[in-house]
């Protein structure tokens, strides 16, 4: 399991194939044995996330989590697959079938679509695009209006709320996670993902460990929790208000459809994150590239599950807030502090480490400051609002 | 190698279908779809034609007709945004999106 | 042959995402319609090698503008409008319009000259360096536009802030 | 390597067809008794009343406006991250201004109240 491995089998398998077809053909075999690698790769690593996700969780609670299929429950999302397979697909009167057919079929499309962009290991990218960060970003963003459809679908009340909700909040985390992401740009001056791990590679460390990258890392991760809906970011799924949210009316595998958008999604995000400021697949040589990747998308993942152990879920208006009212200003602030980081000069010297870290510490605490006084201002007692 | 023509009559095609959604839709968000269609088909025809060109550094070619597309698309958002806010507002005092009841500054 | 293949299957989503667009009676499809039509131009882009103008159709006009119009479709949504509310009188009329424009734009094509330059990656940087030499000034009355637009949409569409329906 | 526009044509059919043969699948394995009660929507045991396919809150449509402005000019900075340091320091400037009218668009949202959950 060396370095090469994955490259190596995928050309001894189109030496293969390209023995029975014209030679012609290798740039499509290529394409197609690079596609089932990262399409096995996706669901598989959606199971492992929701077994991971359940023990780790259980284990917060001090409960054991799954344990019964398989050493440590290591199955258990194998045989929750079965009973979804096997569960009746519901589809409510008055729904639109179509959408509600199509809505669940294609909401993974760009959840999957994410993985291609992000480069696995040394020259292990699926798709490398010179402008592969958009198209990242393009991806996460074609979400939202799926969800939409999603919750429009079944027509019912809680599902419309939980799927506009839902895309509100993603509209709402965007705008910060591509601020971010620019300021990723601005110091690579690349939009390959392939480029800025190269580009730290070059460098000799990873762009968290740059003031404006800290901040930037902070504010991308926090909006990955946010764009996959996961706790505490949960509101269009907030079971004690909305049911289910935007899935309340779909069963079986739809529903398991839904779950694996979401876990993929925030699993590539991961992935995303590691490659942009923790320095991808770079790392001790005694590891191969792409098993340095993963341990460090894993590591992400566990933060995200920690969250969810150990933070409660916000309200919708403190949501909005935070991404609008703290968030965005942020990331605004932390583009100026890269740009001037890079026009002044400032690569060396600890005091141009220290300099724009407390000033962007300082930023950080009074957005804090304004953004609870948001907080406690909503919280006084207002004429009765409508519901929605 | 498919020149930047054949991208042209399809681009032509999606117009056509825009012009007669504008002119025959009631409902004011549909014809505002239309528009839309009508937009996107003119990027697509900045792009198309602009590879008759080549590309290279500077406001020529390839990259001016790229750039147009871009400052087009922006300006497109800057139109639905407008256009939908005035749709809400007819919407409040008329209570319905259809483009033949607003007709309120005939007389 | 993989990219006539891909022109056809692209051209066809656009076209179709158009007609549903244009004549579907549920405007939720119909704004779906619109989304299906503008990722299938973003890949005639893909296409032609402008790989940023692809990113940003996808992010503004299916990300943004899309889901904007199905915002709009479900706040106005009725269900249950009768059929003649669908077309206007305006329907020969607009069909004759359309018709005519496409044609006369398609034969214009047809009778120009065919040139088969390859279609050249425009690297993303040269749009940047265009924006911030030659399009400075356009660039930043953009912004003015843009922050013109959000005050103009935000007044009208609040409304006088008594009633939100 | 491969040619990255063929992987994601390719891959995007793959990942389409995966999900329309998931979603299809309980139509062979999984039973189907359709009944009146199970196909009511759920409305956690209520009768059901007024439809959601209706007119819902404006102020979606606000956030969404703030969005698409923000948007815009977000993917704008794009370009110019890639050569700002070409660009020098009057690019760096003209960019502060171009940030400037942005903060300004959203500061009036805020103050209008757009950006509040009400």
């Amino acid at each position: 399991m060396g370095e090469n491995f994955f490259i190596s089998l995928k050309s001894q398998l189109a030496d293969i194939a390209l023995a029975w077809l014209p030679a012609s053909w290798q740039p499509m075999i290529s394409a197609i044995l690079v596609s089932c690698a990262v399409m096995a790769f996706a669901p598989l690593t959606m199971m492992f996330l929701t077994w991971f996700e359940r023990k780790a969780v259980g284990r917060f609670q001090d409960r054991y989590g799954p344990n019964r299929v398989g050493p440590f429950g290591i199955f258990q999302p194998l045989a929750d697959g079965v009973k979804m397979a096997q569960k009746e697909d519901i589809i409510p009167e008055g729904a639109d079938r179509l959408l509600h057919h199509l809505a669940p079929a294609l909401v993974v499309v760009p959840a999957f679509l994410m993985f291609i962009f992000v480069p696995f290991g040394r020259d292990m990218v699926a798709a490398d695009l010179d402008t592969g960060l958009l198209f990242f970003l393009a991806a996460s963003g074609l979400s939202a209006p799926l969800i939409i459809s999603g919750g429009w679908a079944p027509r019912n009340k809680f599902s419309v709320l939980g799927g506009l909700r839902a895309a509100a909040q993603m509209l709402a985390y965007a705008i910060p996670m591509a601020l971010s992401v620019v300021a990723v740009v601005m110091a690579t001056g690349s939009l390959s993902i392939s480029a800025v791990v190269e580009a730290q590679a070059r460098l000799g460390y990873w762009y968290v460990l740059t003031p404006w990258g800290a901040f930037a890392f902070v504010i991308f991760f926090l909006c990955t929790v946010a764009e996959a809906k996961r706790t505490p970011f949960d509101m269009p799924e907030a079971e004690s208000e909305l049911v289910a949210g935007f899935h309340t009316e779909y069963s079986g595998l739809k529903f398991a459809m839904f779950f694996m958008a979401e876990f993929t999604g925030s699993y590539a995000a991961c992935m995303f994150a590691a490659s942009l400021f923790l320095g991808g697949w770079i790392g001790p040589e005694f590891l191969p590239s792409w098993l340095i990747l993963q341990v460090k998308a894993m590591a992400l993942f566990f933060v995200m599950v920690w969250f969810r152990g150990t933070i409660p879920r916000f309200r919708t208006d403190q949501l909005l807030a935070l991404a609008w009212k703290f968030l965005f200003p942020m990331s605004v602030l932390v583009l100026v502090a890269t740009g001037a980081w890079y026009f002044l000069r400032m690569d060396s010297g600890i005091a141009a480490i220290i300099w724009p870290f407390l000033s962007l510490t300082l930023a950080w605490w009074g957005l804090s400051v304004v953004l609870a006084h948001e907080f406690i201002r909503a919280n006084r007692p207002r004429r009765a609002d409508n519901a929605g | 190698m498919l020149g930047p023509m054949a991208y042209a009559v399809v681009a032509a095609l999606l117009f056509g279908l825009g012009i007669f959604g504008a002119l025959a839709r009631r409902h004011a968000v549909a014809v505002l779809i239309s528009i839309e269609l009508m937009l996107t088909a003119v990027a697509l025809n900045f792009v198309s034609f602009s590879r008759l060109h080549p590309a290279q550094e500077g406001l020529t070619g390839q990259v001016a007709g790229q750039a147009f597309a871009i400052f087009l698309i922006a300006v497109a958002a800057a139109e639905t945004i407008v256009a939908l806010a005035l749709v809400f507002s007819l919407y409040r005092s008329l209570k319905t999106a259809s483009l033949d009841r607003f007709s309120i500054l005939k007389w | 042959m993989p990219v006539e293949v891909a022109f056809g299957v692209l051209s066809l989503f656009t076209l179709a995402g158009g007609v549903i667009a244009v004549g579907s009676r549920n405007m939720f499809r119909a704004a779906l319609g619109l989304m299906l039509s503008l990722i299938g131009v973003a890949g005639l882009f893909l296409l032609q090698n402008a790989q940023f103008l692809a990113a940003v159709q996808v992010l503004i006009f299916a990300g943004g503008i899309a889901v904007l119009i199905v915002y709009a479709v479900a706040l106005l949504e009725k269900p249950g409008e009768p059929l003649e509310a669908v077309f206007g009188k305006l329907v020969p009329v607009a069909a004759l319009t359309g018709a005519v424009v496409s044609g006369m734009v398609i034969a214009g094509i047809l009778k120009a000259a065919e040139s088969s330059s390859p279609p050249a990656a425009v690297p993303a940087r040269f749009i940047g360096q265009v924006f911030l030499n030659h399009l400075l000034v356009p660039f930043e009355a953009l912004s003015l536009l843009l922050l013109s637009a959000l005050v103009g949409a935000l007044l009208v569409a609040r409304g006088s802030g008594e009633d939100k329906h | 390597m491969s040619d990255p526009f063929l992987v994601v044509a390719v891959f995007t059919v793959f990942a389409a067809m995966f999900g329309l043969v998931s979603v299809l699948m309980p139509k062979i394995v999984a039973p189907s008794n359709p009944g009146l009660e199970k196909q009511r929507t759920y409305e956690c045991g209520v009768v059901v009343k007024g439809d959601p396919w209706g007119e819902s809150k404006i102020q979606f449509y606000l956030f969404a406006l703030v969005f698409v402005v923000l948007d815009v000019e977000s993917l704008f900075l794009f370009p110019w991250g890639l050569v700002f340091r070409d660009a020098g320091l009057t690019g760096f400037i003209e960019v502060l201004v171009f940030l400037a009218i942005l903060l300004l668009g959203w500061a009036f949202a805020w103050r209008v109240r757009a950006m509040e959950w009400e």
